[in-house]
């Protein structure tokens, strides 16, 4: 606890609190990248089924799977290697930050990692953004009169929409606007317009929940007795909103940034499939069933670290919102 | 006369007062309780008896909900899946919440080393990529109920413990709790009267949530065909196997979603005040 | 090499590649299969199929074998040696010319990689003065067929590396790749100085697109001109589309179970019958395929000629007989409605994958029919190759797969390898397993190097009379290939051997 | 005599179960005015009806001037345009009124900005001299959360009164303040009518009544009691209630009976150089203390000198440094402790009743015991239906000290034990803990920054010495236990 009665410029007691920061997650990535990897590797291993026979299959397709496939992906890819000094070979590559090669595609894995992962990031990016011109906004216009009409019509949209699986909700978006409207695409990925149903379709579920988070970081901003005194002290509504009402109902919103990663990643499997998008989700689903273990590793990997990296972000944000953090 | 406070806690834990909003919820969730369990009793159609000539059926006194693509009563799967969903939402929020309000507890209550390592534990499952575990486990045992719901309720705990933590670590520093001590009362009391009522309110809403996330899960997961094994009826494997047939026969596929969306509604009224 | 990251990035700064002018639009194909590489073996059905590699030989209406870059070729008396003389005026996409060098060396990479010169007992393949050679030992009459399947595409000498992988795909065909992402999407534009005649349209992409109802979608809203493989519900739909014309062809695909005839349950020839008779064909034709005429009674479907016996669907249902089957096997049924024989429940584990959605579907239909039988079926939904190695390692019981009887245009070379033609090493990964008919074999032997027509049909006649009555291979229901076209393209047909598209034929209609 | 700055004529407020009699004020330039009442007297009502920031469910009534335009009380939308410019409020506990998350000069500076109309630098100007006079050069920079008590309190008047409003109306400026702090408030106060405003104090506080001066008005359930100059009312009030509420004052109280026991008597505990710091500061060392049987020893002390550490150590409930502690024997049960804000020390969510009912069934004590004993605390039988939230802080402390004196402790901790209470509640609640500690024959630790308090009641006194201004503010309450 830096003694209080010292007053240092504050810039510096900025970046003693940030370096404690980035070295404990720095700390973290490390933990994650190794536990993600040997936990993936145990899993992988434990699977059932013969890994050559799944590789053919996911190589030479269904109709032309079959022994003699199998026999000759096994020999190319000495698939029968000892689990230990397969396991600490995969370790040594990945310390050279050499993710090795996809079995089925026969591609490095970072490249078809960049493939798929960027357009999954793309997606994740956009849906994050769209939700937030969407959730939040609504959220804390809500908030301001707790109880009131906007705040209950927006409960029960939240509601509606959290109830709703994701796939039937993009659904409706597909036979609203490509079929009937014909404005967007249906599917696949290519243009711009692509990417415009799948982000929104995500994007509505992720702003249903910050809405009411959002909701209810105001309401108790608009109970709280520093309000009532922005008011007395003749600030008026409009800038006490913007001035202290806006800052600390944005530190839960953001706070739960990074939460709501997690639950995108699911939902992006999904609206891939639905949407025919080349993403992640979509590829891990084959990577498991084909037994590709170099790709789920170095996906598993990537998503750990992309996590750890993002919640970085999410913590550098709520520094720089809330100074009371970097005193602790 | 420790055994007798030993025993008296788990008898006499309150739960807490409802909101109107959360009594409409239980409300509406009691009522899909009641259709889920009382169908069979006096509907006893084979939820998996297929009649392929009377597929897709429009509601009729025999099939009051109609038949779907295969011609299976409608009205006996829907409530076989409510009871598989239910069964699979309260097993997952039961094997979330204990495991979160206990360490939850420990780590609010005794606070130094143990805190930081198990938030840190914390942290680092919540890293871990859920969905590839999932589809992990669920590779490991195709089709099984039980690696499904593992993998679904392995990163729930993690709510639980924060919140539950940070409550805690609020409630050990009033001197309610350093009184009701020095009175001579033990560590089980201390839960049992200052604890519990005050985290009561915060576990049911993390519950309700909880539970909604895990239907949907399975839902997502019945949806890139890694789900349940025919001829079970899932919620999220019908909208599925209805999906294609949404413009012949909607009414088909609404139901499963109706299903869900009144379960998931019902779950969240009866959750109230979001705590994250 | 067209990095796909390219268009990745492009994505993510959100450019917009600009539409080009009218008349060079785009023909978007959507289909469900993926592409998983440049390498023929793998995903060579997808460029065959684009129109962007060629094999040697093609086949003409009547799927038979034709010339393809092969003007023609002969066998020689011994049966053991062919010779594929070459056309002369072929360029590869890079511009080099074909030679007989180039296409043996093309085919000696394919027959090293798994793909259908497997089934073939090739020695070697050599060119020798402007032609290919192959020497088998032993005859082999169905090489021409083999060589027009997509895994014996010809590729040019530097499409490949130092250690055979595909580098770059250097085809010969009327398109040439210009980009691929796999595993989802590519697009190819029209290659100027193509030996044949130059196709109308000039630039195609294909999209795989896994979910069936998203393809009838993208038909409906004309974000793809052709889609392929509609689904049964969606099909009906586009019918009532005044601007989609909906086009459908029966395949030589056909629903089976492969059975395990070395299972206790299994072994009597009774118990396979009953199990066949007990199945609504009709039923799974017209309720799940919403396509009454796909219900088969038999394997092979009329296209296939003198293999089709022509028997009626409709009475291969009669589950009294196969009730009585079964009884005179001593199954007797318990109180649960499941037969029991000293004691042990007949149950048993069928194993079928989702790559095909409607499997599955018939799989579940399949529990429900023999549950009435009194069979207790579980249905374990994984993966593709769970069928091939529960083969080898004997675990399988029951296999529900879509073997295609079309891979070749003459299907004796897959019956070859789904049967035998050695008595005592009969069967095959997706063919019969723990059964063996030295007779079958014998005229299976015979078919291999016989290639007179009247010696061929009749035999093939009795090969399938023989298969329809011994059941190892429980035939449910035939493919048939559906499509559904934009009112603005013209010329369009599907290709019942699924090997071409037929984007060459294809015109914008005005 | 200028025409007077605020003019208040027959204001009433009527709600569920509050109604206020007619009130009327005037305050000319340079004029004060203090409430003075006990909780529950409808002093803050009368203070936010001016102001016009009443909760929902209380409607106000009459009519207001202000600098000679007249507002009717109930058009509170017409008030809102003279908050910060004519109308300063100055918060209750204004460590909670602070935007926590936001330095405490660019509170000031946003007032001159956006209220006073002056340009950025200006405004920045105005700032650092405001700082300065209130002798808070260096706090300029720190956030509300490092800020202690009073240092809180002059930055939320700087930034009340940053918009130049002549009229300031002040709600219990020195709640939860010690001794030293109030009186720096009490000058703080002073300013504006010397800079020719007018002050409206509301306070439960007879000292700060009396340092104001100008007028006083003694309030009791809404009805004026009596009413005049400081000077005479505080000296010698008419009414019967007024003498009674002058007497609650410390230093009025009778002297309690004296201690019986010998001096020779084992002592209930004895510490020899005890030595404690904290976050690297020495708190205190060498320190010798001993509590006879039913004597009573005061600690007196600024806030944050470690007062109640102490009572932890001798508690057993936290570990000293260096010295040593005796124990007379007995059961640990001895060792009680009562705390400064009695609703902390319950949990809220049982019956009384339940509460004792546990007390009981742990130790079995005699449930006989109980009704005498709160009799003689004069605790209504009723009141154990209730929950603790629902009862007066007063009720609550008596009976802390009921489930206390249930398991006759030989010492008893108490940290400030009356500090949150009304004077008069204060008195009997104190002077009955005297005599029940007395008869019962257990030592007691009286903590207080009251210095009069002690001097009246302690048979002996102990002082911890001045130490840096520890930042900590008043043992802040903790975060509200209530549900949010």
């Amino acid at each position: 606890m830096t003694s209080l009665t010292l007053s240092r410029s504050s810039p510096s007691r900025w970046r003693s609190g940030l370096r404690g920061l980035l070295l404990q997650r720095l700390f973290q990535a490390g933990l994650v990248a190794w536990m993600v990897g040997t936990l993936t590797f145990v899993l992988t291993r434990t699977l059932p089924g013969d890994m050559a026979y799944r590789i053919a299959a996911g190589r030479y397709g269904h109709d032309m799977v079959d022994s003699a496939a199998a026999e000759s992906v096994r020999a190319e890819l000495a698939l029968d290697q000892p689990a230990l000094g397969a396991y600490f070979g995969w370790l040594w590559d990945l310390l050279q930050l050499d993710l090795g090669r996809s079995l089925v595609s026969g591609e490095p894995v970072i490249h078809e990692l960049w493939h798929q992962l960027g357009h999954s990031l793309g997606l994740a990016v956009m849906a994050v953004l769209l939700s937030l011109l969407l959730g939040p906004p609504l959220g804390l216009l809500a908030g301001r009169k707790p109880a009131g009409t906007l705040d209950r019509v927006s409960e029960v949209a939240a509601s509606v929409l959290r109830a709703l699986p994701p796939f039937a909700v993009g659904l409706l978006l597909i036979l609203l606007f490509s079929v009937a409207l014909g404005w967007l695409p249906a599917a696949g990925h290519g243009r711009f317009a692509h990417s415009v149903l799948p982000s929104l379709t995500l994007a509505l579920a992720l702003a249903a929940v910050s809405s009411r988070v959002a909701r209810n970081a105001m309401a108790e901003v608009s109970q709280s007795a520093y309000y009532a005194f922005s008011h007395t002290k003749g600030l008026g509504s409009r800038l006490s909103f913007l001035r202290h009402g806006l800052r600390n109902a944005a530190l839960p919103v953001v706070a739960y940034l990074g939460v709501q990663f997690v639950y995108l990643i699911e939902g992006v499997v999904v609206v891939e499939t639905l949407f025919a998008w080349p993403g992640i989700g979509h590829a891990l689903v084959h990577a498991i069933v084909a037994r590709d273990v170099p790709m789920i590793q170095g996906t598993a990997l990537v998503m750990g670290l992309m996590f750890v990296a993002l919640n970085t972000a999410v913590d550098l944000i709520c520094h720089w919102l809330d100074p009371r953090r970097r005193e602790t | 006369m420790m055994q007798a406070t030993l025993i008296a806690p788990l008898r006499r834990l309150a739960w807490p007062a409802l909101s109107t909003r959360q009594r409409a919820g239980a409300l509406l969730l009691a009522l899909l309780l009641a259709f889920a369990w009382l169908v069979p009793l006096w509907h006893d159609a084979d939820p998996a008896r297929q009649q392929l000539v009377r597929i897709l059926e429009l509601p009729t006194l025999a099939a009051p909900l109609g038949t779907d693509h295969l011609g299976r009563d409608m009205l006996a799967r829907t409530a076989a899946a409510l009871r598989l969903s239910l069964g699979m939402a309260l097993l997952s929020v039961v094997t979330a919440a204990v495991p979160g309000i206990l360490f939850g507890v420990i780590a609010g209550w005794r606070g130094g080393w143990l805190d930081r390592i198990l938030g840190s534990v914390a942290d680092a499952c919540l890293a871990l990529p859920g969905l590839l575990l999932v589809l992990l486990l669920v590779a490991i045992a195709p089709g099984n109920f039980w690696a499904l719901y593992v993998g679904i309720s392995l990163v729930l705990w993690i709510e639980y413990f924060r919140v539950v933590r940070a409550r805690t670590r609020v409630l050990v520093a009033s001197p309610q709790l350093e009184a009701s001590r020095l009175l001579g009362f033990g560590p089980l009391y201390l839960f049992r009267r200052h604890l519990w009522p005050e985290l009561a309110p915060q576990v049911l809403t993390l519950a309700a949530f909880g539970a909604a996330s895990a239907i949907l899960a399975m839902a997502a997961l019945g949806f890139v065909s890694v789900g349940l094994r025919p001829p079970t009826a899932e919620l999220g494997l019908m909208m599925i196997e209805l999906l294609p047939y949404y413009h012949e026969a909607p009414w088909a596929m609404a139901q499963p979603i109706l299903a869900l969306f009144v379960l998931v509604f019902s779950l969240n009224l009866l959750a109230g005040k979001d705590p994250r | 090499m067209l990095a796909p990251r390219r268009l990745g990035l492009a994505l993510l700064l959100g450019l917009l590649p600009l539409t080009a002018a009218a008349d060079d639009r785009s023909l978007d194909v959507v289909a469900p299969w993926e592409i998983t590489g440049l390498d023929p073996s793998t995903s060579g059905y997808v460029f065959a199929r684009m129109g962007i590699g060629e094999t040697l030989v093609d086949t003409d209406a009547e799927g038979q074998p034709s010339a393809g870059l092969a003007s023609d070729w002969q066998v020689a008396d011994d049966d053991l040696s062919w010779r594929f003389t070459l056309r002369d005026d072929v360029l590869f996409h890079d511009g080099s010319p074909l030679s007989a060098e180039a296409a043996a060396k093309s085919l000696e990479h394919a027959w090293r990689k798994p793909g259908m010169l497997d089934s073939a007992p090739i020695e070697a393949i050599e060119a020798e003065d402007g032609e290919v050679v192959f020497h088998l030992h032993e005859a082999f009459a169905p090489l021409p067929a083999l060589l027009a399947h997509s895994t014996t595409l010809i590729l040019a000498p530097d499409a490949y590396d130092e250690s055979g992988t595909v580098r770059e795909l250097i085809a010969t065909g009327p398109y040439r790749l210009a980009s691929l992402a796999p595993p989802q999407r590519l697009t190819a534009e029209r290659f100027d100085d193509y030996w044949g005649e130059a196709p109308a349209i000039t630039q195609t992409s294909y999209l795989a697109v896994g979910r069936g109802e998203t393809r009838a979608l993208m038909a409906e809203s004309r974000d793809a001109d052709i889609v392929f493989t509609l689904d049964p519900a969606s099909r009906a739909r586009l019918m009532r589309n005044a601007q989609l014309s909906i086009h459908a062809e029966p395949l030589p695909r056909t629903i089976v179970l492969k059975v395990n005839a070395g299972h206790p349950f299994l072994d009597d020839q009774r118990a396979r019958q009953a199990l066949s008779l007990a199945i609504d064909r009709s039923g799974i034709a017209t309720g799940l395929l919403r396509h009454p005429e796909a219900a088969a009674a038999e394997l092979f479907p009329e296209a296939l000629g003198p293999w089709h016996l022509g028997l009626d669907a409709g009475e291969s249902q009669d589950l009294e007989r196969a009730r009585e089957l079964l009884a005179e096997q001593g199954w007797e049924a318990g109180d649960d409605g499941v037969l029991r024989r000293d004691g042990e429940p007949f149950q048993l584990t069928l194993r079928t994958f989702s790559d095909r959605p409607e499997l599955p579907l018939v799989a579940t239909a399949l529990q429900d029919q023999w549950r009435e039988l009194g069979v207790d079926l579980n249905v374990a939904v994984g993966n593709a190759s769970e069928i091939p190695s529960g083969h080898q390692d004997g675990s399988l019981e029951l296999g529900l797969a879509a073997r295609n009887y079309g891979l070749v245009p003459n299907p004796l070379g897959t019956l070859l390898d789904d049967f035998g033609s050695d008595p005592d090493d009969m069967g095959g990964d997706w063919g019969a397993m723990g059964w063996s008919d030295a007779e079958l074999a014998g005229w299976l032997a015979t078919l291999r190097h016989d290639t007179d027509p009247e010696v061929r049909s009749e035999l093939a006649g009795r090969v399938a009379t023989r298969l329809n009555q011994a059941m190892p291979v429980i035939p449910v229901a035939w493919y048939q290939q559906t499509a559904a076209v934009g009112t603005h393209l013209q010329g369009f047909s599907i290709d019942p051997l699924e090997r071409s598209y037929r984007l060459d034929e294809l015109r914008w209609a005005e | 005599m200028s025409h007077p700055l605020l003019q208040v004529s027959d204001l009433t407020i009527h709600g569920d179960g509050v109604t206020i009699a007619p009130f009327s004020l005037s305050l000319a330039s340079g004029q004060r005015l203090t409430l003075l009442g006990e909780t529950g007297s409808g002093k803050s009502l009368i203070a936010q009806a001016i102001m016009g920031t009443l909760p929902q469910g209380l409607t106000p009534a009459g009519e207001l001037g202000i600098d000679g335009t007249s507002y009717a009380a109930a058009d509170v939308a017409a008030r809102r345009t003279l908050w910060g410019r004519r109308l300063a409020l100055l918060p209750q506990e204004p460590w909670h009124a602070l935007d926590p998350t936001m330095r405490a000069a660019a509170q000031i500076t946003e007032s001159h900005r956006h209220v006073a109309g002056l340009a950025p630098g200006k405004a920045r100007q105005a700032t650092q001299h405001d700082l300065a006079e209130l002798g808070l050069e260096d706090a300029g920079g720190k956030l509300p959360g490092e800020l202690s008590g009073g240092m809180a309190q002059r930055v939320a008047f700087a930034a009340a009164s940053a918009g130049g409003a002549p009229i300031v109306i002040a709600d219990e400026p020195t709640k939860g303040l010690d001794a030293p702090r109030r009186d720096a408030v009490v000058e703080l106060l002073a300013r504006t009518p010397q800079a020719g405003g007018a002050l409206l104090t509301i306070t439960h506080d007879i000292d700060v009544a009396r340092r104001l001066g100008g007028e006083v008005v003694i309030l009791r359930h809404g009805q004026v009691v009596e009413r005049g100059p400081a000077e005479r009312i505080l000296e010698a009030p008419q009414t019967e209630y007024g003498r009674h509420l002058l007497d609650a004052e410390p230093s009025r109280w009778p002297a309690p009976p004296r201690l019986a026991s010998a001096p020779d008597a084992t002592p209930v505990v004895a510490a020899r150089g005890l030595a404690k710091s904290r976050g690297g500061r020495q708190l205190f060392s060498g320190l010798d203390v001993s509590v006879l049987p039913g004597e009573i020893v005061g600690v007196v002390g600024p806030s944050g000198c470690g007062k109640s550490t102490l009572g932890d150590m001798l508690l057993g409930l936290a570990s000293h440094d260096a010295g040593e502690i005796q124990h007379a024997p007995g059961h640990r049960l001895g060792l009680q402790k009562l705390y400064q804000d009695p609703p902390a020390a319950f949990s809220s969510h049982w019956r009384l009743s339940r509460l004792l009912d546990d007390l009981v069934q742990r130790h079995r004590l005699e449930r006989a015991a109980i009704v005498p004993l709160m009799e003689r605390l004069g605790l209504d039988e009723r009141l154990l239906a209730r929950r603790p939230g629902e009862i007066s802080g007063g009720e609550l402390q008596r009976f802390a000290i009921l489930r206390v004196l249930l398991l006759e402790p030989r010492l008893l901790f108490a940290d400030e034990p009356t500090s949150r209470l009304d004077p008069i509640t204060q008195q009997q609640t104190l002077s009955l803990l005297v005599e029940l500690a007395r008869e019962r024959r257990c030592g007691v630790m009286l903590v207080s920054h009251d210095p009069a308090l002690i001097a009246r009641l302690c048979d002996r006194q102990l002082a911890l010495e001045e130490n840096a201004e520890a930042a900590s503010r008043p043992s802040a309450k903790a975060e509200p236990v209530s549900l949010a």
